[in-house]
């Protein structure tokens, strides 16, 4: 600890397993989209990733009912994993993703085992991206999502499946905090062949509409992101860097170049900037332009 | 409204006036490379620069020329509030311009133009827009609680027919908007046309209601109906998909984007019954 | 659903066990203290009750470094449990909370099991009390607390031990959100003879001092309360109202009347108001008033 | 200080001015009942109507008398910016008076005034009180970056003996409040007395060094020296805990809270080794 040393003159590279980004500075899965809708408003080829929005087998309509609602610094989504299907993803979204220079890093979901399967089967071989990142954190599904990853043997079976499956590219798990102890299922993970582990999904939350007396999603609960979290994914982040030898990949809250740079220090080998992208869609680039100014903040020690 | 162009920008606010107490018309200085917009179309304005509220505000394009950005802003609560207080060169954060489909040009048809309370914002861009073109058979019905809502002002020098409801009676006719839709359909003063409308949701629903009620001579009278919806937005530019609208589908009904397959939709194949948040 | 009732005209009295509170609106234990120190800030004899600060057998110093760090709408805070011990809690505080006309609600804590019988005999047969907050849920020490809180057969035995020691007071159980599932740990407490569940202590986080480079706590991690909270503590309290028989305390995040409401909506028979009492300690007054005015409003089904 | 009288009071903003650019000094409104305070107690505002930040933000007293109370904010952060923007007439929520103990009146002894900073303003408040309470027997030494940052001004027509330290040397003594304190006691221009000091936490600091360092005859010349210290608070009323500092003990030091065993302590007591947050 102690001093001021992020000025490194390093380069701003991060390799995790086979993939090597020209910077560790993603955008996380959901909030935008496919980065095509983003296409016109932020530089998306500076980035050093755009996870996509994370896809299944097949297309999936996503929840009925309010999906969005704000809290104090938080912001609570009940999407449903809304997507366009793996075929769909693969022939349109993939491609045009390639071409507007982004580097893609495939985000996967399913609905239980078979289904996973069958979007594994379809991924393998498949050219146009190198990086996948499991979501084995949705809290907004019935079946898969945050059910398979608070699970340390179902965490253990999927990535492994995925490394079998896939094998050659590099496979990211993405982990929910909404456990005891996160660190068990990133130590799953990283055991079941993982090259880094990304932390973390959204905290299971709720709200009332006081006026209407009455629920504000359909599905109860939905998914707390933005500011409000970012105390407890930083604690996540930490825990998890001081457990595995894989990389970390810190997500939560992100909302300043200081909010990034809190997670490098804590211990992660790369961000992703999720909700912020809504209200300040250039802090990204702000957290790059930093980063190769000064270099990557060393982590604590402790 | 295409995508091109589109941007988050750094701008400032040339004036902000109280229309009433809590409606403000902002003038925001159009920034250099924004876009030429239609009527329906939209920004999202960062109002603080902290993180309550969170999100970017969206708002209506009431007035677009090559200096000005013109908004109409209802204060309902921490978001408008905060814009209702920024003062003349205050910086601010446009994201825009927003919007997937917007208000069609009115072709040969003559056109019902049809407001509600800040409703009013893109209906008078619409009105001003259209007028500059040489569009002359316009028609409006424009409601608020009182005359004091009726910002008649905002439409300048326009003139084209105009029917005023208030509430309170305290300007032309008593009772809302579609009431006065309604009698006049029903007194054969409105043409033959299209209706544009945009509105509280109850009232926009209470005129589909109205215009399907029509029997007899008036059926068919009115051949479309578009309407700009409005929904809690995060992204404004449909990627995070969380502004869904149900459209009436053979079983369930389709979920659309406010933001990005709206917000002007046709308001005819809007799931009412099925739009419970 | 639906439809506005808040209106029911019904008193504001709560029982709780054996105990029977004017109206349910607490102030939660820690950030009043003894309620004291509050005295002439607010009128503290209009409160339902007043949670004192979690007192251990002996007294506690509490955590050295940092205490308290802001984060956006929230609080995280590494008090350690610094209190009096209970017999300068039994001969001070609580005769002077009720003679300031105070309905104490004594929370207890312990390091560890020995320490927790020796301080439930102790209180065992003093008066001046009729309700006991058992205090599983602390997450800023390292023996008892949370450790105990989240093993549900550690509540269980905590709980039952306190219901045979304390027999005829109401117990209270106060859990912790930082687990996979609250309501085993609630069933748990129920089962044990717990009169009542409050839920919820704080979040497990961290921040780091970017510009220093080092950590803010040094106990590294702290507990996080306020607003930003509030989603994740309104979700818990949701599911355990729909587990238990008995009733449910709400805490975490209340920062508005409208807050309160919905804890209630949600299925809380009372609430505590913690962090808000820093920035509007007139808020639990208010809370009082509207129910007072428009009744208590029913929760909501679902 | 007692706490009697004590209380969150809803008052207002009588003036704002910037002394200079990020330094204001803010008069408000002094509420009925908010009882007469002591040279180092302090109020704690509510900066914002929202939750970002979260928190009061204390401010230690200027001046008070009955119809004012003022403060003086340096803007470092987000509280203290809202704070710089209030208006005359805007409400104001202050939590008050605060602090548990505060500077002692002077008896016959000299009162040495050292202030670095902002660190002025319970030092202004004990000089503006004291003087007028009739006590002349006192000297003021103060220091800031540049002679911006010397607020003259508020000190009004208070003559003592003053000092005046600037880093940059653009008034006075160049260089920092504790080389001029070392620099005057060494040339045997300051009284035999007690120091009372307020300043970032280096300055206090490194006060006491110099205090302690000085051998000779200079040595027991200030019997005590008083600080007031700042941590950041939640209650500001010893309730929380939050506020610590810590003060050498026999083994491990004890830990006092700030709010309410302070503001002001004896500066020899402080363990500053041990003070790492
Ligand atoms: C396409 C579009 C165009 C709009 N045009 C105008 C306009 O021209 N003039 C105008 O005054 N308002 C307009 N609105 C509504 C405006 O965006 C909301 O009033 C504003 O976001 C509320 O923010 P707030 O923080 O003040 O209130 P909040 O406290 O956030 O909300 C107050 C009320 O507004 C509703 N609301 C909250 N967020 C949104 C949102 N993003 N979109 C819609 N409703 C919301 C809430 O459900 C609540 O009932 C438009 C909305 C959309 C989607
Ligand atoms: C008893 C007391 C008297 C004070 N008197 C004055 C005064 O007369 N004039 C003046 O300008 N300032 C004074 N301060 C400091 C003032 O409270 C802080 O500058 C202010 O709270 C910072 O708030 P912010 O949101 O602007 O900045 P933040 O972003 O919150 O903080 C900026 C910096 O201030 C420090 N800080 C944050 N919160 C506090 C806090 N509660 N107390 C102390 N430091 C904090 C942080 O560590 C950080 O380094 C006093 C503090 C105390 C405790
Ligand atoms: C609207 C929205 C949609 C999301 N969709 C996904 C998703 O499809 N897959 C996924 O792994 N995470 C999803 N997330 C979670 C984010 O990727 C991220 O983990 C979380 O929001 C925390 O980061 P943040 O606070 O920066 O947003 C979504 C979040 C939001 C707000
Ligand atoms: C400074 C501080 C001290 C606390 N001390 C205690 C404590 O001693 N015992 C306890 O059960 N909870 C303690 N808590 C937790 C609160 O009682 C409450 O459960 C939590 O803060 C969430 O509610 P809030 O968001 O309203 O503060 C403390 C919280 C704070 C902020
Ligand atoms: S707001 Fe994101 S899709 Fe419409
Ligand atoms: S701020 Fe709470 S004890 Fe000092």
């Amino acid at each position: 600890m102690g001093g001021m040393d992020l000025v490194s003159g390093r380069g701003v590279e991060v390799t995790i397993g086979s993939a090597v980004f020209k910077n560790p500075v993603f955008l996380a899965s959901g909030p935008a989209g496919y980065g095509l809708e983003y296409e016109t408003v932020i530089d998306l080829a500076v980035l050093g990733g755009v996870v996509a929005k994370t896809i299944t087998y097949k297309p999936l309509v996503g929840n009925r009912g309010a999906r969005l609602r704000e809290t104090p610094s938080g912001l609570l989504n009940s999407i449903g994993l809304e997507n366009v299907g793996c075929e769909a993803f693969l022939s349109e979204k993939l491609p045009a993703m390639v071409e507007r220079g982004m580097r893609p890093i495939v985000s996967i979901g399913a609905e239980g085992w078979e289904d996973y399967e069958r979007l594994l089967e379809r991924l393998s071989g498949t050219e146009g991206f190198d990086a996948v990142e499991i979501n084995l954190s949705c809290p907004n599904v019935d079946i898969g999502g945050m059910a398979v990853g608070r699970d340390p043997e179902l965490v253990e079976k999927y990535v492994r499946r995925a490394s079998e499956v896939l094998g050659g590219k590099c496979i990211l798990a993405k982990l929910t905090p909404n456990v005891e102890d996160i660190v068990p299922l990133a130590l799953s993970a990283e055991g079941a062949g993982a090259d880094g582990i990304v932390a973390v999904n959204t905290i299971v939350g709720m709200d009332i509409d006081v006026r209407n007396r009455k629920l504000v999603f359909d599905r109860v609960t939905a998914g707390l992101s933005g500011p409000a979290i970012l105390p407890v994914a930083l604690a996540a982040v930490w825990k998890i860097a001081r457990s595995v030898e894989i990389p970390v990949v810190g997500v939560g809250g992100i909302s300043s170049v200081d909010d990034a740079l809190k997670f490098f220090m804590a211990g992660a080998a790369a961000v992703e900037v999720g909700t912020a992208i809504f209200y300040d869609p250039e802090l990204p680039v702000r957290i790059i332009e930093r980063l190769e100014k000064d270099g990557i903040p060393e982590r604590l020690s402790g | 409204m295409s995508s091109a162009g589109r941007g988050i920008f750094l701008t400032e606010i040339l004036d902000n006036r109280a229309l009433y107490p809590d409606t403000h018309v902002i003038s925001i200085k159009r920034p250099a490379g924004f876009p030429d917009t239609e009527p329906g179309g939209f920004i999202s304005i960062r109002a603080v620069e902290n993180t309550t509220p969170l999100l970017l505000r969206p708002f209506s394009i009431m007035w677009q020329d090559d200096e000005h950005i013109e908004i109409l802003v209802k204060v309902v609560g921490p978001g408008s509030e905060a814009l209702s207080k920024k003062r003349t060169k205050e910086p601010v954060k446009i994201l825009g311009p927003l919007g997937g489909r917007t208000f069609p040009a009115p072709s040969q048809r003559p056109v019902i133009l049809i407001a509600g309370g800040t409703g009013i914002a893109p209906i008078a861009y619409a009105i001003k827009k259209w007028s500059a073109a040489g569009v002359s058979n316009a028609v409006l019905i424009y409601g608020a609680a009182s005359s004091v809502g009726i910002a008649r002002d905002i439409l300048d020098e326009v003139v084209i027919e105009s029917h005023y409801a208030t509430l309170d009676g305290s300007l032309g006719f008593e009772g809302d908007a579609v009431e006065l839709f309604k009698s006049l359909a029903l007194d054969n003063s409105l043409p033959e046309g299209d209706i544009y409308s945009c509105g509280p949701r109850g009232m926009v629903r209470a005129l589909c209601d109205a215009v399907a009620g029509l029997g007899g001579m008036y059926k068919g009278r009115f051949a479309h109906h578009y309407t700009s919806l409005e929904a809690v937005m995060a992204c404004g530019l449909g990627a995070c998909r969380g502004c869904t609208v149900p459209l009436k589908g053979d079983g369930e009904s389709a979920l659309k984007t406010v933001c990005s397959d709206g917000p002007v939709f046709d308001a005819e194949e809007i799931d009412w019954e099925g739009w419970t948040w």
